[in-house]
């Protein structure tokens, strides 16, 4: 469906697109990760040709998109700051995709009336869009952007605003109905949670760059370098030097999975597979904070020598804070990681 | 800012001592040297603010509408075809001018003195030497010869309703033949190819052939309703100058204009006024006159500059009419014309 | 809002009220029998029904072919852009004498389509309807212009990407955001070419003849006060009609827009379509706008012996009949300075007209904004004539004072001021100022610091026009100004008024100059609003 | 600090805030959570005077605030859609409030610096702000909020574009500096986790009035209602008969807390306190779906009868797509909730 061929978009000095190749096949729904500046929204503006390349193609449906103009491409975009149209109320800025396709007027009416009821904003046709409040922009902005059902649909952070609740409804409702128009997805989302629910694969950008591109599960259990460990929100990363399923590090011995990569090498333990135990054997592990995260607590143990370390704990198993405690690790949270230049 | 506050403090109102300042209205014509200007300082003490008022059918009704609080003393520059609304209006006060005695009586159309005659000019059709001489065909003389078929579409008039050459020349056809002839005469014309525009602009720098501006712009007509003073003014502003102006006048096609002044009903300074009306009929200013505003002086004793004696025509019989009779035929002879003419 | 009001109230209601009420009430008796009368006759009839249509074809028109011009102003980036819109502009100040000789030599005997096709436009309405687009093809360039360089050019993304195309998008979503000041621009020129003087006079011929000039004849040479006084409350009627068409078409089109930066919306043409567009709007310049004045800058050289610059030389020395009291080279001085105080007084009292017309309130504000364009409408006679039977007892005594001149010019400069910040000013939205005020910004300073910098471009575009409007001014300043002290119009219509060969080339040399003192005004003030954005960047 | 007394705002019929009474404590940090569209801009908006009361009362420091300006408020307020100065350049963006309360030219570079620095954008205070990038253009929104340290500070939205490295950063040093300077804060958020790391007390919003107000730990152990407990992402609700220790449900007997309420009651049984175990008694659960959720998998079982039930399950225990299997529920995570009229 859509392929950039060393896709490069430079704003003065500074790459926004660093020679970035890309690949999403005909059905596929591929959400872009990636720090705030990182160049996704870039990335879907090129795609629409919005923004110039200064170097490398864009190709949709095997055909080299140079020169042929943003409408004609056959894309959808939602704009990461909406856009709306002022002038227009809710139901002229949803219909206005279709009005452009030529649909007929019950079309609209109909379509606009099923697009806002599966957006949670029943009835709202006639509301000024300024007198919205920013969620309900946000999913007039998303419904203008279904409307007129393009063969490749870009979102820019099209749920950013929304609460859990009705992010979660959306999330599966736009999946089954992707699944059943068929439509190519590319979504940009800073909500790992969004993106590995929604995406097939999901790209990490970083400086303009592809950092890892895989399946949702391949990226979180292995990320591929310390900055994607990092970006998940990994910060138990510690050098290490892995000798067959042993890793040696400043906080002591940790077991790593037998076909690990060995030598000097950084390793990531998650959060998740730190497990607290009565103190064994001195020195302890103090623990400095505890940070209540809905689920579950973080806590940040700070070892005798070396970085702090997080564990991620049931409410009911957090110790107190200041308390000294002994550390156990899981072997399927501990991943080696590679190299890291991105 | 803008430097105009000078000498306006002297102006105060009535009932000061004796105001130094006299203030002539006029409309955008009026012109005099500064010399001469100053040697009525020196003679009577008094100092001439000179205000323009638009041209002089706009001067003549701001006067009209001002009356009893006018911005001046004197007003100048109302002709024959206006002096009927002025006077009627009563925007003059009576004044005998001294000196009154050295200028015709035949310019002296108020019996009251509420204005004095100026000067005087001649509308006349002018004609271009240079087209007559390679065509070589005698220029026309008189009324009738421009509607002779020799000179088929070569004369451009103005329109009388918008431009005051253009009325003084209806007015003319209108004294030559009579209150009820000029309408066939209009009509050869009309059949003889006249041209009408709507300013004395675009006929004489635009149409006109005789002119510099005619002549960038490949104006093609000859003839040209204008003023018998033209042809002096075109040498006197030839550039390089002359030996000969270019263009002549056919004296038989004339219209006499003359121009008043008066004492301003409600003048604030009427000793300054009074005053300075005797001084615009002195045989200084009248000798001024004639290359400032291209007119002839009215006063008998004032002599023609070289360029008018030399370039200048006299006009033997231009026609006239009464001020009275043109206030009254003006507007349905103006109708006439119109629907004659342009329709 | 007390001071537009009492600018307004007393150099411009009080004078038309007067004027009028002295026509309408002969001996104490009221004429309004003459309404019917007047109104009734065939041949005024014939000139509303030709004052109107004209205007509006004019407008239509101008819109037409200056549309294009003002997005190429706005969206692209292309060198000597400051100096184009500077001589787009210069057709304004040109007093419209002149610029009815460039066109007669256009389109008239022997001009260009003359020789080129055998075509004679002169004494055709075409003539007057090109003239028309050439003296306000800048109200549309500058107005619209002005809104359109700070229009957030991804809305127009928006419709791309949801299948609109680049004309589509255009109409559907950026033409909606300028309605207000294209409204403007129409609106303006419509006022203008409805109340068209010596376009039609001398373009038309005898032929045409407008409201305008039947008003100058009833007053000036007929000295028909009443029928004068019915004609204007007629032209006060149609004003009115059109205020309130422009009030309804616009009231429902102002949104709050996202503003941008102008300076980061305007790139070089790209592709073969926007070249396209861009050498069109170059052709259509050279032949409308550049054309016309080349044909007086031409004249001004031309002597009688070949090119030269004789008539030049001949403004510096002493007129040889000593007409001018001064030397005409001293009257650009004279224009210049009463432009800037016209300017000055324009920018004050419209910018705070506007800055209170902003808040859109009630029926009183919305009067008040009507009563402010009414001065386009009304035509120079009439509020001339005002002044002289209103403002003649101390201490406003000004009949003959100097500032009546600018006072006079900034009567229609106001307009100018208002009609172009106040779209902009009403597309800011509510929200920044909000935001100044939340960080500590009171109103006046909100105002300051956020509406002030966004509407500074429309503020240096609408000096422009108050200044070019003023250096350009005739109507008024030439029964105003002193003869010591006479503008470049006044001086030109002067020279044109004499027979003479040197009188003739003077006056398309001063013409000339007019031109180029225009034009280089117009650049300083392009210079001041670059200067002082890249210092706010 | 700030407190509001049945303050009301309407919209037409629509009230956006609906007799809110509400108290900040000084140097207190309260996040407003709700959904799209509940009324927690506009709560914002009329405490900054931006919105005028049709009811009710502000105060701050004890003073009414009707009739105060905005400017005068000493508040502060970051707005949902940014709002930045478009004519200005990103130092000129955060140095407006100084310049308005006065500070000098130094003072002003200074503190730019600083503010630019923390939010990760150093170096950038002469770029302009529309050539920045969402998240960008948020970070200097809250950037130009928090320079003048107001003594009340309102941030709608502050973190909603970041990703969530920087954003768990952010929020870290926020407290810091809010601590630091002793600010009473009030943030909106959609994000549970931020808000719940962030602040002192929660206040959640439902269509204009408060529905539930108190500690982090104690909104998220103890949900008020069936609404909050939906909003927090709760969706385990059934219908329960509560006697003694035990509820009795659709989904079989589940042991609840002693002090449970009694009678019939809506009973939220939280993912996390589901456990699956082999399949004891008929009838067995089936597995309906998995959704995959980064340190976790949320897995949807079907009852033989009544509403799915979810489970939160470590990736490694999750069991295939279909299968049947047994479910155990811990008392912990069961909670009995009370009446649901906000
Ligand atoms: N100016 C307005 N005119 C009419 N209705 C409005 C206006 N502003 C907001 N509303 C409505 O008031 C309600 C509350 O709006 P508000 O902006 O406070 O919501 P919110 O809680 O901030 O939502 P979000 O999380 O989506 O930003 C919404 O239903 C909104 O549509
Ligand atoms: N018009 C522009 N001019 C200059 N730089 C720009 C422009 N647009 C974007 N940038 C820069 O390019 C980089 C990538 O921007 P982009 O908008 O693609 O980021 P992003 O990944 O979408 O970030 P976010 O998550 O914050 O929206 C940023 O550093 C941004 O500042
Ligand atoms: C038809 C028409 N005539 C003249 C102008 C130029 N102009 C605009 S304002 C102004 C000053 C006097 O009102 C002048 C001369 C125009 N734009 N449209
Ligand atoms: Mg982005
Ligand atoms: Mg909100």
């Amino acid at each position: 469906m859509l392929r950039l061929d060393g896709a490069t978009v430079r704003f003065g000095a500074r790459a926004a697109l660093d020679a970035v190749d890309l690949e999403v096949a005909d059905h596929e729904t591929v959400c872009v990760l990636g720090p705030s500046g990182s160049g996704k929204s870039t990335l879907l503006r090129a795609v629409a040709g919005l923004q110039a390349l200064d170097g490398g193609r864009v190709l949709l449906g095997g055909a080299d998109q140079r020169g042929v103009p943003v409408h004609r491409r056959g894309v959808g975009l939602m704009f990461q700051d909406h856009q709306l149209f002022p002038q227009r109320d809710v139901g002229g800025n949803v219909a206005f995709g279709l009005r452009m396709h030529g649909a007929g007027k019950a079309e609209q009416t109909e379509r606009v009336r099923e697009l806002l009821d599966l957006v949670g904003l029943p009835g709202a046709e006639r509301r000024a869009v300024s007198a919205l409040s920013g969620g309900e922009q946000q999913r007039v902005a998303l419904a203008r952007a279904l409307a007129p059902r393009p063969r490749l649909l870009m979102l820019d952070e099209p749920l950013g605003q929304l609460d859990r609740g009705l992010r979660e409804r959306l999330v599966v409702e736009l999946r089954q109905l992707f699944g059943r128009l068929g439509t190519t997805v590319l979504a940009v989302t800073h909500d790992q949670g969004d993106a590995f629910a929604l995406a097939d694969r999901v790209v990490v950008m970083r400086d303009g760059r592809i950092a890892q591109s895989g399946a949702p599960v391949e990226v979180w259990s292995r990320p591929a370098s310390e900055f994607v460990a990092r970006f998940l929100g990994f910060d138990n990363v510690v050098a290490a030097r892995v000798t067959g399923a042993v890793a040696e590090t400043v906080w002591g011995k940790i077991p790593v999975p037998d076909d690990a990569p060995q030598g000097e090498r950084r390793l990531l333990v998650r959060p998740g597979g730190v497990r607290i135990v009565p103190v064994e054997e001195a020195p302890a592990w103090t623990v400095e904070s505890r940070t209540f995260r809905g689920s579950h607590v973080v806590v940040r143990l700070r070892p005798a020598d070396g970085p702090p370390l997080d564990a991620e704990l049931p409410l009911r198993e957090v110790p107190g804070e200041g308390a000294e405690v002994g550390v156990d690790f899981r072997t399927e949270d501990v991943v080696v990681l590679g190299d890291d230049t991105p | 800012a803008c430097g105009a506050e000078d000498g306006e403090k002297a102006a105060g109102p009535s009932g000061a001592p004796a105001p130094k300042t006299v203030t002539l209205v006029s409309h955008d014509s009026f012109n005099a040297s500064k010399e001469v200007l100053a040697a009525f300082t020196q003679q009577t003490g008094f100092t001439v603010k000179v205000l323009k008022s638009g041209d002089a059918g706009e001067a003549v009704n701001k006067e009209i509408l001002t009356k009893g609080a006018p911005q001046g003393d004197v007003f100048f520059g109302v002709d024959n075809t206006l002096l009927s609304r002025a006077l009627d209006n009563g925007i003059f006060v009576p004044y005998e001018a001294k000196g009154l005695d050295r200028v015709p009586a035949a310019y002296q159309l108020d019996k009251e003195h509420r204005v004095t005659p100026i000067d005087s000019g001649d509308i006349c059709v002018n004609y271009d030497k240079k087209y007559f001489a390679d065509k070589k065909l005698a220029p026309p003389v008189t009324f009738d010869d421009l509607a002779k078929p020799a000179y088929k579409d070569l004369l451009v008039v103005e329109n009388p309703e918008r431009s005051s050459p253009g009325l003084g020349f209806l007015l003319g056809t209108a004294a030559k033949y009579g209150d009820d002839g000029w309408q066939d005469y209009w009509s050869k014309l009309k059949a003889n190819g006249v041209k009408t525009v709507d300013s004395w602009e675009l006929a004489y720098n635009q149409e006109f052939s005789g002119s510099a501006g005619g002549k960038k712009a490949k104006g093609d007509r000859p003839l040209v309703v204008s003023y018998a003073s033209s042809p002096p003014v075109e040498v006197l502003y030839g550039e390089p100058q002359p030996k000969e102006a270019p263009t002549g006048v056919s004296t038989g096609t004339c219209f006499r204009q003359t121009e008043f002044a008066g004492l301003l009903n409600g003048a604030k300074n009427p000793e300054g006024g009074k005053a300075l009306i005797d001084f615009l009929i002195s045989k200084k200013f009248q000798e001024d006159m004639p290359l400032q505003m291209f007119v002839n002086p009215v006063a008998k004793d004032a002599a023609l500059p070289e360029l008018f004696t030399k370039h200048g025509v006299v006009v033997g019989k231009p026609e006239t009419m009464a001020p009275e009779k043109i206030a009254e035929k003006r507007d349905p002879w103006i109708q006439q014309w119109s629907s004659l003419v342009l329709k | 809002m007390a001071a537009p009001v009492a600018f307004f109230a007393l150099f411009f209601a009080w004078p038309v009220v007067s004027i009028v009420e002295r026509g309408l009430r002969v001996d104490g008796a009221w004429q309004f029998g003459r309404f019917g009368e007047t109104l009734s006759r065939p041949e005024i009839l014939d000139v509303l029904w030709f004052t109107c249509w004209q205007a509006l074809a004019s407008t239509g028109l101008t819109l037409l072919i200056a549309l294009p011009g003002a997005y190429v102003f706005a969206r692209f980036d292309f060198p000597g852009k400051g100096l184009l819109r500077a001589v787009v502009t210069v057709p304004f100040v040109m007093p419209t004498v002149m610029v009815g000789t460039a066109f007669l030599a256009l389109v008239g005997r022997g001009g260009l389509l003359d020789g080129l096709w055998g075509v004679r436009l002169d004494t055709t309405v075409w003539a007057i309807l090109i003239a028309h687009v050439f003296f306000n093809y800048a109200v549309v360039v500058r107005t619209v212009g002005g809104l359109w360089a700070q229009l957030d050019p991804r809305q127009e993304e928006a419709a791309r990407v949801l299948g609109a195309s680049r004309w589509r998008a255009w109409r559907t979503v950026t033409l909606p955001a300028l309605a207000p000041s294209v409204a403007a621009a129409a609106l303006m020129v419509f006022l203008f070419t409805a109340s068209s003087f010596a376009v039609v006079q001398i373009l038309g011929g005898s032929t045409y003849s407008t409201l305008e000039t039947e008003i100058y004849r009833q007053t000036v040479v007929r000295f028909d006060l009443t029928t004068a006084a019915v004609l204007t409350m007629v032209q006060f009627a149609a004003v009115g009609l059109v205020l309130v068409v422009h009030a309804r078409t616009v009231r429902r089109r102002e949104t709050a827009l996202k503003l941008v930066a102008p300076e980061q919306t305007a790139r070089r043409p790209r592709g073969a379509g926007q070249w396209a567009l861009f050498a069109g709007v170059l052709l259509s310049v050279a032949l409308l706008i550049v054309l016309p004045l080349g044909v007086l800058v031409e004249r001004s050289f031309a002597t009688s012996h070949g090119y030269g610059f004789d008539y030049y030389r001949a403004l510096r020395t002493p007129d040889p009949s000593g007409t001018f009291l001064v030397p005409l080279l001293d009257t650009i001085g004279n224009s210049l300075r009463y432009a800037v105080v016209a300017t000055l007084i324009a920018l004050v009292v419209g910018g705070l007209a506007a800055a209170a017309l902003t808040r859109r309130a009630g029926r009183l504000v919305r009067g008040f904004d009507a009563l402010l364009m009414l001065p386009l409408g009304v035509s120079a006679v009439t509020v001339g004539f005002g002044f002289l039977i209103t403002l003649d007892e101390p201490p406003l005594d000004l009949r003959a004072s100097w500032i009546l001149v600018p006072l006079a010019q900034a009567l229609v400069g106001v307009p100018f001021v208002v009609r172009t910040m106040l779209p902009v000013l009403r597309a800011v939205d509510e929200r920044l100022r909000e935001a100044a005020a939340v960080l500590g910004a009171s109103p006046w300073r909100a105002w300051r610091e956020v509406d002030l910098p966004l509407v500074r471009r429309a503020l240096l575009i609408a000096a422009g026009f108050a200044f070019a409007v003023s250096l350009g001014e005739f109507g008024a300043t030439v029964f105003i100004a002193r003869p010591d002290s006479p503008t470049l119009p006044v001086a030109v219509a002067r020279l044109l008024g004499r027979p003479g060969e040197l009188n003739y080339g003077q006056a398309m040399a001063l013409s000339t100059i007019l031109m180029v003192v225009c034009a280089v005004s117009l650049l300083l003030l392009e210079r001041l609003r670059t200067e002082r954005t890249s210092g706010e960047f």
